[in-house]
């Protein structure tokens, strides 16, 4: 029941400062609102019982990635809002076409769920550690090393270009 | 009881709500923000199914899309800066530089 | 603060922030006002603003008698008033070719290098807490507070002391007042340590003055810059040694010079000349002879008509007096100061281009300006 | 129900409580401390050696007028002190000040809960910390508040890099991001960490200054610079907030530094029999003084340092402090393999 | 009249002029200064721009006529009249006021002049000669030549054979040096003074000027003091420009010239050009009239402006409703 409440409560912060990402003018507010949305996600991860994500959601999102958000916000301040004139919203009529194809999907999907549940799922070879934390550093280094080091590979990419390309001069 | 269906109902609504903001949006930097709220609907499905299925892989995977989100958002804000220097606006409808 | 109108977010395109550094700035000692023109945190340009505390003492002294004007140069480096009265007073005497006799010269020079202490003093704690050691501050005026004593004891004021009449001191030093800057000697000379304990070899110190605001020998003089801001540029030109007054010919001293002509030579020229100082006093001091302390000054003071300019060392530099008499009335006809602040702030522009925001202040402390001398 | 509840209400109640009293005691600590330092006396006026200056301070700070500049943006511009008050709270929850005792017959921890992930969290939480200041600058709506926040975000990112990897070889030697385990994990080990990883404790102490804005790394609030950091708009109780988060956060890093290397609750040479009598000492007192040491050290350096500027700060923390941290965790790696 | 947008500062004298200027013969002005009559008066022998030393003048009209001695560059295009209270102030005109000129800023106005408006014709100064020699102001220091026993350093002499023509006369007095230059040769003079390895005079210690209103030849002598920090010597060169008159900056030869010219442009008005930056140093940008010039009241206009805030309020209204016209 808790536990309901808890989801019922995240889930409605996590869609409501969703839609005011996407609907708010003020660009720092919108950032501001996705903050808030990741730390409910950080939540929600919690309540799966996934708190090593839940940290690294917030130290990575929420400390890293939006603070680099709110940066360039703050440097590509602008003399002229990109909305303030014409038509502020472009595309609309796709954007809710794909909207209401993906709520069709997902009601068809559900629909289907309900009417033939799925089999419970064989249960996956154990891990040698216990303790959330572990189980992910364990698989990570294990299994997934290949990926974990393509993954260290891509952001080491990703910092260089990013100083390419944000560098004046070089 | 919340099911993964629950989970799964929520990621997909999220899901949705960024991508209308990629589409409604002009401002390229809440493009880039609907884009990380996509990012958060696939990593809440993923968490989700690694608790139903009690492993890790899934919280595995959410930690890869963490990080791409990072490169991404890296190498996206360093465009959009220097977008901005070059052309002074962030509105996506006017990087048309490519076409002719 | 924000008078500029542009939105704070403009800045941060390809144009430059305008960024305006006082006239109520912690830093700018004063009412200085530094337009800064940034790119980030580098100083583009920068205008500098004076004239906030513009008294108009030129105009004034040429309206008062030959001798109230003693008081109002007390008003212009008010952390080195003696200095002010000395500069002046010794220029009067140029013109009327007075005999200074050699007592008041020796008080003279003991006044004038305890002013350059006091001042020194000043500057070290203000320069420093600009940079962040907040300490030495504190130090130093301790010590500064010591200066004002003996300056109370003699003439009875702290700060603004008119100390000085044509032709002489306007009283003689009180009994024992020799032997308490002697003292003063001791304990400063242990001070000086101190500071520079917490500063000279401190590392943040060193990169944050180092290489801060060069400025070579032959751009510095070009630019008028004048007193441990020329010296530290390597330009050995002091007035106490080249054109020598008060009784600076007859005691023994050195010039300290840099080599750089950065922030920190200039900082250890500074830190040099107190040591200096305080041989200049030590040996003022023990040599000071008896005899009278005014000169064969007419009761009427109306030089005869000329002009002249004589400057002295203040401890900011060169402090020159322009005067001219026309010989009738009894004030002077033109009454001109040359400022060493003012010239020194001149050269801030060409110091801080280049620099950070940061730097700026180093800047500003390390060119040691005060504004009442600026603005006059 | 009691010890689901009210047990761990209690301790909550009393350690905010605590924490507020001792961040505004703090306060006065650290002037009274460099007043002597510069041969003053410091405040001396309310109550004797102006012990209760702090509540006259907290009076006189509650009652001045609460502006907000015109331009503004008001929402933001309010919210920024909380955002920077709130994670410098609610890090306590994980800081264990002692180890569970028998309390009135009952077993209670001295710390309000211990979660698996204990140093990510307080990591974490620090890290939307930089959020308040960011804030604060926006939305002033004024320059040198604008310049400060870049400052700051530039510099509490970049060191919150340098100190997390470096405390990655503290949990390399602990086997645990639990705080409570990596106290235990000292004393199973005969060893405080200080000993074993001295670089690592260099390192995060520096990094622990640099991110509490504290001098000489106190670009932000930089007041000969910048007049007030990103404050400078700021009066009243929101001004309060935002020093109070500041002298709280402090105490968060000497805590966890304390915790982290100097054996948190643990008496000195805990597994040395013959000093077995300094168990007798409440295990907290051990804490609050080895804490105590770190903010006297933070204050003592404070008056004796001058400030970096902003280059060099940040190229000492990506070119000195970044490189050393992983270094030293290479070489914990090693170690602890090669030990193993 | 109409109250002209001025900056507050400025609007009381223009305020107080009225008065004067009802019952005071006119007497027009060339933008040059000339001396009113009444010249009894003038035995008090005080120098100009200073009435307050004289007792028994009547204050108020002492004031009015200060104030009317506002000093414009624009003035010969208005008969404006003069004060005759006070003998010892000589009125330039005030900035236009009831001339068509109205409508032009007068900020623009005292900019745009001094380098616009060379001086035009000197007419016979009349007073000049009517005075007796005695009571006049100063016309000038005396600049004594040379004593026969003193003869002038070497690089003096080897400067008369550099430049021909750039020493016009030499002085000395109480140990100074001084070289009167005439404007035409002064950057050739500097630049020979700064470069001869004789004279090597690197170092400008101060820039400042004189102002001796009754010389309408040159009313301001512009002083340049010298030293060369290599022979630690100096020397000290004059220059007579008249009002308007251009007087080549010295930027160019020892940059601490820019701020130095600056003040005495803004002290005294003195028409440099090529100055690099000249604008107003210590007053503010707007300010009218010259402080340090003779003829400009002690008080300033500024301090009667606090006699009557009410004034200030009005005249500041009356500027802002001119402006949102």
């Amino acid at each position: 029941m808790a536990q309901a409440i808890a989801f019922y409560f995240i889930a409605a912060c996590i869609l409501g400062f969703a839609v005011l990402v996407v609907t708010t003018r003020d660009t720092v507010h919108s950032v501001l609102f996705l903050v808030l949305d990741f730390l409910f996600v950080a939540a929600l991860y919690v309540l799966l019982g996934a708190q090593f994500l839940a940290a690294i959601q917030v130290l990575v999102y929420a400390g890293g990635i939006v603070v680099l958000y709110l940066f360039v916000v703050m440097l590509v301040n602008l003399k002229r809002p990109p909305e303030a004139h014409e038509d502020p919203h472009r595309r609309t009529k796709l954007g809710f076409g794909l909207a209401a194809a993906v709520l069709l999907e997902l009601g068809a999907i559900a629909v289907y769920g309900s009417v033939n549940p799925a089999a419970p799922m064989p249960a996956t070879p154990a891990i040698p550690v216990s303790g959330n934390t572990e189980q992910v550093g364990w698989l990570l280094y294990t299994s997934y090393l290949i990926p974990f080091e393509i993954a260290s590979m891509l952001l080491l990419v990703a910092m260089i270009g990013a100083i390419v390309l944000a560098k004046r001069e070089l | 009881m919340i099911t993964p269906v629950h989970y799964m109902l929520l990621s997909a609504a999220l899901f949705i709500i960024g991508v209308v903001g990629v589409m409604v949006r002009k401002n390229i930097i809440i493009i880039f923000m609907s884009i990380e709220l996509i990012l958060n609907a696939v990593n809440i499905n993923l968490v989700a199914f690694s608790a139903q299925l009690q492993n890790g892989i899934g919280q595995v995977f959410a930690i890869f899309v963490i990080a791409v989100a990072a490169a991404e958002a890296a190498v996206g804000l360093g465009i959009i800066l220097a977008f901005y220097r070059n052309k002074e606006t962030i509105n996506i409808d006017e990087m048309n530089l490519m076409r002719s | 603060m924000e008078t500029q109108t542009v939105h704070h977010g403009a800045m941060f395109d390809t144009n430059e922030l305008v960024i305006n550094m006082g006239p109520q700035h912690p830093s700018t000692h004063g009412v200085l006002r530094v337009v800064l023109r940034l790119d980030g945190e580098k100083v583009v340009d920068c205008d500098v603003v004076i004239g906030y505390l513009h008294r108009g003492i030129e105009k004034l002294s040429e309206n008062r008698n030959w001798t109230q004007i003693v008081l109002l140069t007390d008003r212009m480096d008010y952390v080195a008033a003696a200095t002010s009265n000395v500069g002046y007073c010794e220029t009067v005497e140029k013109l009327l070719q007075l005999e200074v006799p050699r007592r008041a010269r020796y008080v003279r020079t003991i006044l004038c290098e305890l002013q350059r202490i006091a001042s020194h003093c000043l500057w070290v704690g203000t320069h420093a807490m600009d940079i962040g050691a907040m300490t030495v501050f504190l130090y130093a005026f301790r010590e500064r507070e010591l200066i004002l004593d003996l300056f109370e004891e003699f003439c009875g004021a702290r700060l603004t002391y008119n100390s000085m009449r044509i032709g002489g001191l306007p009283l003689d030093v009180p009994p024992g007042w020799a032997k308490k800057v002697l003292e003063f000697c001791t304990i400063m000379e242990a001070k000086v340590g101190e500071y520079e304990e917490l500063l000279t070899h401190n590392r943040i110190w060193l990169e944050r003055t180092k290489g801060i605001g060069i400025i070579s020998g032959p751009e510095a003089t070009g630019l008028g810059l004048c007193g441990p801001a020329l010296r530290g540029s390597g330009v050995a030109r002091d007035v106490r040694k080249d054109e020598p007054y008060a009784a600076y010919d007859e005691v023994q001293f050195d010039v300290v010079i840099g080599t750089n002509g950065d922030t920190y030579d200039r900082y250890l020229v500074r830190m040099e000349e107190f040591r200096q100082s305080l041989r200049i006093i030590r040996q003022a001091t023990e040599g000071i002879p008896e005899g009278p302390i005014v000169g064969k000054v007419p009761r009427l003071i109306k030089p005869a008509a000329g002009e002249t300019y004589h400057a002295i060392e203040s401890p900011k530099g060169e402090l020159g007096y322009f005067i001219v008499s026309d010989g009738k009335s009894t004030n002077p006809y033109r009454f001109r100061v040359r400022p060493p602040s003012f010239c020194n702030l001149q050269g801030l522009r060409r110091l801080v281009r280049g620099h950070l925001v940061a730097d700026v202040v180093a800047l500003i402390g390390s060119i040691d300006i005060v504004l009442g001398e600026v603005d006059r | 129900m009691i010890d689901q509840v009210l047990i761990p209400l209690l301790k909550i109640v009393i350690v905010l409580n605590a924490t507020l009293v001792a961040v505004t005691y703090m306060v006065l600590l650290e002037r009274k401390v460099i007043a002597w330092a510069q041969s003053r006396l410091g405040p001396m006026r309310v109550g004797p050696y102006g012990v209760l200056q702090p509540i006259a301070d907290a009076i006189k700070l509650m009652i001045k007028e609460d502006i907000t500049p015109v331009r503004a943006d008001k929402w933001v511009f309010t919210a920024a002190p909380i955002i920077s008050m709130v994670p410098a709270l609610i890090v306590y929850a994980v800081i264990p000040f002692g180890p569970t005792v028998s309390l009135f017959g009952r077993k209670v921890s001295l710390y309000i809960t211990d979660i698996n992930v204990g140093l990510l969290y307080i990591v974490s939480v620090a890290s939307v910390g930089v959020y308040g200041i960011i804030l604060a600058g926006y939305s002033s709506n004024s320059k040198y508040p604008l310049l400060a926040s870049l400052r700051a975000s530039a510099q509490l990112i970049s060191y919150e890099v340098a100190v997390t990897l470096t405390l990655v070889s503290v949990i390399l030697m602990a086997g645990s991001l639990s705080m409570v385990e990596i106290v235990n994990a000292q004393y199973n080990q005969h060893v405080w960490f200080v000993f074993a990883q001295p670089f690592a404790f260099v390192l995060v102490l520096i990094g622990g200054l640099a991110e509490t804005n504290r001098a000489p790394f106190d670009l932000p609030e930089a007041e000969q610079e910048l007049t007030g950091g990103f404050h400078t708009e700021y009066s009243g109780m929101r001004f309060a907030l935002f020093f109070l988060a500041e002298y709280a956060n402090m105490i968060v890093v000497s805590s966890v530094v304390t915790t982290l290397f100097l054996g948190g609750w643990l008496p000195p040479f805990p597994n040395v029999g013959a000093l077995h009598l300094l168990y007798y000492v409440p295990s907290w007192t051990w804490f609050l003084i080895k804490s105590f040491l770190f903010l006297y050290l933070f204050i003592w350096i404070r008056a004796t340092l001058p400030r970096y500027r902003y280059d060099q700060l940040m190229r000492l923390g990506w070119k000195v402090l970044i490189p050393l941290a992983i270094l030293n965790l290479v070489v914990t790696g090693i170690v602890k393999v090669m030990l193993m | 009249m109409g109250v002209d947008d001025r900056k507050p500062p400025e609007t009381p004298p223009t305020a107080a002029a009225d008065k004067p200027s009802s019952q005071a013969p006119a007497e027009p002005l060339k933008g040059e200064v000339s001396r009113t009559d009444a010249p009894g008066a003038g035995a008090s022998a005080a120098p100009p721009g200073a009435p307050r030393t004289e007792p028994p003048a009547p204050k108020p009209a002492n004031i009015e006529a200060a104030v009317t001695a506002t000093v414009s560059e624009t003035s010969s295009a208005t008969g404006q009249p003069t004060a005759p209270a006070d003998p010892a102030v000589r009125a330039a005109a005030p900035a236009p006021k009831a001339s068509g000129a109205e409508a032009a800023a007068p900020t623009a106005a005292a900019k745009a002049a001094p380098p616009a408006k060379p001086a035009p014709p000197k007419p016979p100064a009349g007073g000049a000669e009517a005075h007796v020699p005695k009571a006049a102001p100063p016309t000038g220091p005396p600049d004594p030549p040379p004593p026969a026993d003193k003869t002038p350093p070497a690089f003096i002499t080897t400067l008369q054979t550099a430049v021909p023509g750039g020493v016009a006369a030499l002085s000395f007095w109480v140990g100074d040096w001084t070289i009167i230059v005439p404007v035409a040769q002064l950057l050739d003079v500097a630049r020979r003074l700064r470069d001869a390895p004789d004279a090597a005079f690197d170092y400008l210690s101060d820039l400042t000027a004189t102002d001796w209103p009754p010389r309408t030849e040159g009313r301001f002598d512009v002083l340049y003091m010298l030293y060369s920090t290599r022979h630690r010597h100096r020397v000290r060169l004059k220059v007579k420009v008249a009002e308007h008159q251009p007087i080549p900056s010295v930027t160019g030869v020892w940059a601490a010239a820019n701020w130095l010219e600056r003040e005495v442009y803004d002290m005294f008005g003195v028409n440099f050009t090529g100055h690099p930056d000249r604008r107003r140093i210590l007053m503010p940008e707007d300010w009218q009239g010259f402080p340090e010039r003779k003829d400009y009241p002690l008080e300033g206009p500024g301090e009667l402006l606090m006699e009557n805030p009410l004034d200030w309020l009005k005249l500041r209204q009356a500027r802002e409703e001119a402006e949102i016209e």
